[in-house]
């Protein structure tokens, strides 16, 4: 990316007002944060414009002759009639339209798209998959992981005698997946941080130069 | 301490040795597989905010797909960023990048284009399904999608060869669900370390081909296109801050056991 | 309406049964018939629980260890005689983790007015904040303790994610509450917020369906209730039937999806007839 | 009738549509699928003014602090010239890439964005010191697979111990794939029996009170 340098001065300063937020709340990190919600609603405004009333409406209807677009378009502005009392429910009729369409995607996507592939790829030789040191097999953790989580998420039981052992065991693996999953997201978090420090120091500053 | 940790290694350098993932050397090979001079679908699903830990990626896939002369239909689900953030990598890429190695440039409309944003990502992908035309009318720009070479015969899943999502938060399984599921066309993905731990499912289950995980599987990524960048530059500093991160915790917990466990 | 509605359903499904055809253009995929079996047994499931909760039908859900906590948690600031703090999320109230973490804070708000201790919800949206005063000032007319409720127990805290997370970490490091409870959806805010209340030395107990947020939760927390704990958790307390019915139709599900596993398995080890079934669950 | 507008036609909405994705899904007639994309672009539309909702609410939320003088109002100010500056350089000049809207949005929104999310990392080492305790057996199992797992994904640990990569190959796709199927079939069915809800107009409660 070829920034000039006026441009990596305004990144930089917006980059250190934000950052000062970790010493406490100042005025350049407030303003920082204004100028932020201010941009990304303008670029909401800018988006739409282009992407939908352009692009979506205006364009098939006037060049392609697709009046009936006119349609999503009443319903798209009716939602802004939440905003008055007297009309806001007339906006409920768009939106459950909406939700209606989301939920039968939905619907399918879980059972479909989910459960049924999810269930059948459980059902392996328990000795398939790759042993830890020789002495796990894969597939055995993969079948009591999977029975096991369903059977501690399962609230019509108290989690007593053979059941609450299982649900034990089920503790356990949810531990050993979460405990993955904190040593994954420590590492998202520092790459963005290690991102914005090279801007700082490498690019804008300069102090000092790679390779 | 934990900005010394960051900026040291940047300025010493550091051993580095690359363990190559099996998830991310499923990814490369199978797109080492698809034939040459294809079309594929590429998403830059992505916020601005992870763009460090993700942009490596869609730079890395863009080398090997046009090494192999791949063309490249992008598009984004996200509002915040996404479509600008393609435009920036592209046309950087298409003048920059390729002119190093090919000695011309890419061609936009012929060997890429960027349909944009289009909003309700779960409309797009199932509209998407029956038509790419009549979710995306035009490109970004607003330029009708029937004016370029590169979108002649193309207008649904079956007409592309793969489906390579970069993706910083949970649309990965809504491409799966309804792109991967109910289409056909197969799914192979580099999303933030965030989300990385739920998808190994997907893997096993086939309904991914593979996947690499946050700035490790940028890296390994990198290194199998044998294009080393900002990843693999990146992952020095990974190392000496996640040390400070493990000590931080041992001595943490070693000051709670003594002290009685008290907070 | 209901009825009406359930009623049309298999006149919308039949045609296309009758016609089911092969064939490119097909009037029914009978490559998806599996996928529709299985939906109208869930459905199925989930309707019939639904209703035996509406007739009052007692349905049982177990304690969660997280719930007891709660009571330990408001009892501990009595004795100290300092306040519980409550966060339901930074959600809208559209967000069902925002409503679950509503109606925890509706138990939380009748043992604190049980037990005469100070409450403070803090919330980020001016609807939630409507709606938590409501159920707060609900539960304290319950209890008889119509006098001890004032609005101010509510605060709007402005702004957003990293504002809220500010503002609260003051509050707690001002006021030090006894428990800090955090119900609802969080985000990357969690981490701020559990800290700091860890150093303060509350009791602390986390809930949220967010998985990404849990290891930070359980890490720095007392007690937390994972995922569907939330949901489960916000049933078995308000007993709404709508939600405690499709709850115990889940729970139906999961144990025919569980012993199909079992029994697949056991199938696939010592006969061909295993494979038959990974053919039945074949998507298309 | 005043009822039938304010619930039942909403509800009929959300029940036709609904029903056209199922019965499209299962029917796969061409006139049906066409009729459902045709439905999926309307919805986009739709949706793309919900974006602009929250827009609307935040733009009369600001004006009214700006013109009553109240709290912070400069910064609302600033708020509402940014607002107008990107937004109608965007719908005048375009947003590709060389418009005005574009370099905001480049040089601007991005950084911020990017920097807020990195302060995490600062908490998160504060955290890992004084809040991330092994105080139950639970949690102890958590952090020392979340060591192990660190340590396997940095080029350093595989110096210190060359089969960590390998184990934490294994932990992610043995236990972990494991825990993460059983949450997404836990997941999936309650999102199934949500839709399931809302289909038939039991759900009502986005639609508020």
């Amino acid at each position: 990316m070829n920034q000039t340098f006026l441009e990596m001065t305004v990144a930089g300063f917006l980059i250190l007002s934000i950052f000062s937020f970790l010493y406490k709340d100042n005025p350049f990190y407030r303003l920082a944060e204004h100028i932020f919600a201010g941009l990304t609603a303008g670029y909401y405004v800018g988006l739409i414009w282009q992407t939908v009333i352009v692009q979506q409406l205006y364009v098939p209807m006037t060049q392609e002759g697709k009046w009936e677009m006119v349609f999503p378009g009443i319903m798209g502005i009716l939602m802004f009639t939440r905003f008055f009392d007297r009309l806001s429910h007339i906006s409920r009729i768009s939106l459950a339209f909406v939700m209606g369409n989301t939920a039968g995607i939905f619907l399918v996507q879980q059972l479909h798209g989910l459960i049924l592939p999810q269930t059948q790829a459980t059902i392996i030789n328990p000795l398939s998959g790759n042993w830890l040191f020789g002495i796990i097999p894969g597939g055995l953790v993969i079948i009591v992981g999977v029975i096991t989580t369903l059977v501690y998420f399962y609230f019509s039981k108290e989690q007593k005698g053979l059941f609450g052992k299982t649900a034990r065991v089920g503790i356990v693996f949810i531990m050993i997946s979460f405990g993955a999953h904190f040593g994954y997201t420590v590492m998202a978090r520092l790459s963005l941080l290690i991102g914005q420090v090279k801007f700082v120091t490498v690019d804008w500053l300069g102090l000092f130069n790679l390779n | 301490m934990v900005l010394l940790a960051t900026i040291i290694p940047f300025i010493a350098g550091f051993p580095q040795p690359i363990h190559i993932s099996k998830e991310s050397r499923d990814l490369y090979d199978w797109v080492e597989n698809i034939p040459d001079g294809s079309t594929i679908l590429l998403t830059f699903d992505y916020y601005p905010s992870t763009i460090a830990e993700v942009e490596p990626m869609s730079r890395a896939a863009i080398k090997q797909c046009w090494r192999k002369n791949l063309k490249l239909i992008t598009l984004s689900t996200v509002p915040l960023g996404g479509p600008n953030i393609a435009e920036r990598v592209l046309n950087d890429m298409a003048t920059g990048w390729a002119v190093e190695e090919f000695g011309e440039e890419k061609k936009y409309g012929i060997d890429f284009i960027n349909l944009g944003y289009k909003p309700d990502y779960k409309a797009v992908i199932l509209g998407m399904g029956d038509s790419f035309r009549r979710i995306y009318p035009t490109d970004f720009a607003g330029v009708s999608l029937d004016s370029f070479p590169i979108m002649r015969d193309i207008d649904r899943y079956e007409d592309v060869e793969f489906l390579f999502i970069i993706s910083d938060n949970g649309i990965v399984d809504e491409w799966i669900t309804i792109a991967n599921r109910q289409f056909g066309i197969p799914i192979g993905s580099g999303v933030t370390a965030v989300m990385a731990p739920k998808f190994y499912s997907y893997l096993q289950s086939r309904q991914m081909v593979g996947l690499l995980g946050g700035m490790k599987g940028a890296s390994e990524y990198e290194n199998l296109v044998g294009a080393e960048g900002m990843a693999t530059l990146f992952m020095g500093p990974q190392s000496t801050v996640h040390l400070i991160i493990i000590l931080f915790i041992l001595v943490g917990n070693a000051a709670y056991f003594i002290g009685g466990r008290k907070p | 309406m209901n009825a009406f509605i359930r009623a049309l359903l298999p006149v919308i499904f039949a045609p296309g049964l009758a016609l089911a055809g092969n064939g490119s253009d097909p009037w029914f995929r009978m490559d998806r018939l599996n996928t529709l079996i299985f939906l109208l047994v869930f459905a199925v499931m989930v309707l019939v629980y639904i209703r035996l909760a509406k007739m009052g039908r007692p349905l049982f859900l177990r304690k969660l260890a997280g719930l007891d906590a709660m009571d330990e948690a408001v009892g501990r600031a009595t004795e100290m005689g300092k306040p519980v703090l409550f966060i339901p999320g930074i959600q809208e109230v559209s967000e069902i983790q925002t409503i679950a973490g509503l109606s925890i804070l509706g138990k939380v708000a009748a043992f604190t007015a049980e037990y005469e201790t100070p409450l403070l919800v803090t919330v980020q949206y001016p609807v939630v904040m409507a709606a938590a005063q409501e159920i707060v000032k609900d539960s304290y007319t319950n209890a008889g303790k119509k006098d001890l409720y004032s609005d101010s127990m509510v605060q709007y805290v402005a702004g957003s994610q990293f504002a809220l997370a500010a503002a609260v970490n003051g509050i707690m490091t001002r006021i030090k509450p006894a428990a800090n409870i955090f119900m609802g959806a969080f985000y990357a805010e969690s981490l701020l917020l559990a800290e700091t209340g860890n150093l303060t030395g509350a009791i602390q107990i986390a809930g949220t369906a967010n998985p990404e947020q849990l290891p930070f939760f359980i890490a720095a927390c007392d007690y937390t209730l994972m995922g569907e704990e939330l949901y489960a958790a916000s049933a078995y307390l308000s007993g709404e039937p709508k939600i405690l019915g499709s709850l115990k139709g889940q729970d139906l599900m999961k144990i025919v999806i569980t012993v199909l596993m079992i029994i697949s398995i056991i199938l696939l080890l010592t006969s061909w007839k295993g494979i038959f079934i990974l053919k039945l669950l074949e998507t298309a | 009738m005043s009822n039938f507008i304010r619930k039942q036609l909403p509800m009929l909405f959300a029940f036709f549509a609904g029903m056209v994705i199922l019965v499209a899904f299962f029917s796969g007639k061409k006139i049906i699928t066409d009729f459902r994309s045709d439905m999926q672009v309307w919805v986009s539309i739709i949706g793309g003014f919900t974006l602009l909702l929250g827009v609307a609410s935040i733009s009369s939320v600001n004006l009214q602090k700006v013109i009553t003088r109240g709290k912070d109002w400069p910064y609302k100010l600033v708020l509402l010239v940014c607002l107008a500056v990107s937004g109608g350089f965007g719908i005048f000049q375009g947003t590709e890439s060389g418009t005005v809207y574009d370099w905001l949005f480049q040089n601007m929104v991005t950084p911020m964005m990017s920097s807020m999310f990195a302060m995490l990392a600062f908490f998160i080492a504060s955290a890992a010191y004084r809040a991330f305790r092994a105080r139950t057996l639970e949690a102890t199992i958590l952090l020392i697979v979340a060591i192990i797992v660190m340590l396997g994904r940095i080029p350093l640990g595989q110096l210190l111990f060359s089969e960590l990569p390998v184990i934490t190959e294994w932990i992610m796709n043995y236990p972990n794939l494991a825990v993460q199927r059983g949450i997404i079939i836990g997941a999936a069915l309650g999102a199934a029996s949500m839709s399931i809800r809302i289909i038939l107009g039991i759900e009502r409660t986005y639609m508020g009170k």
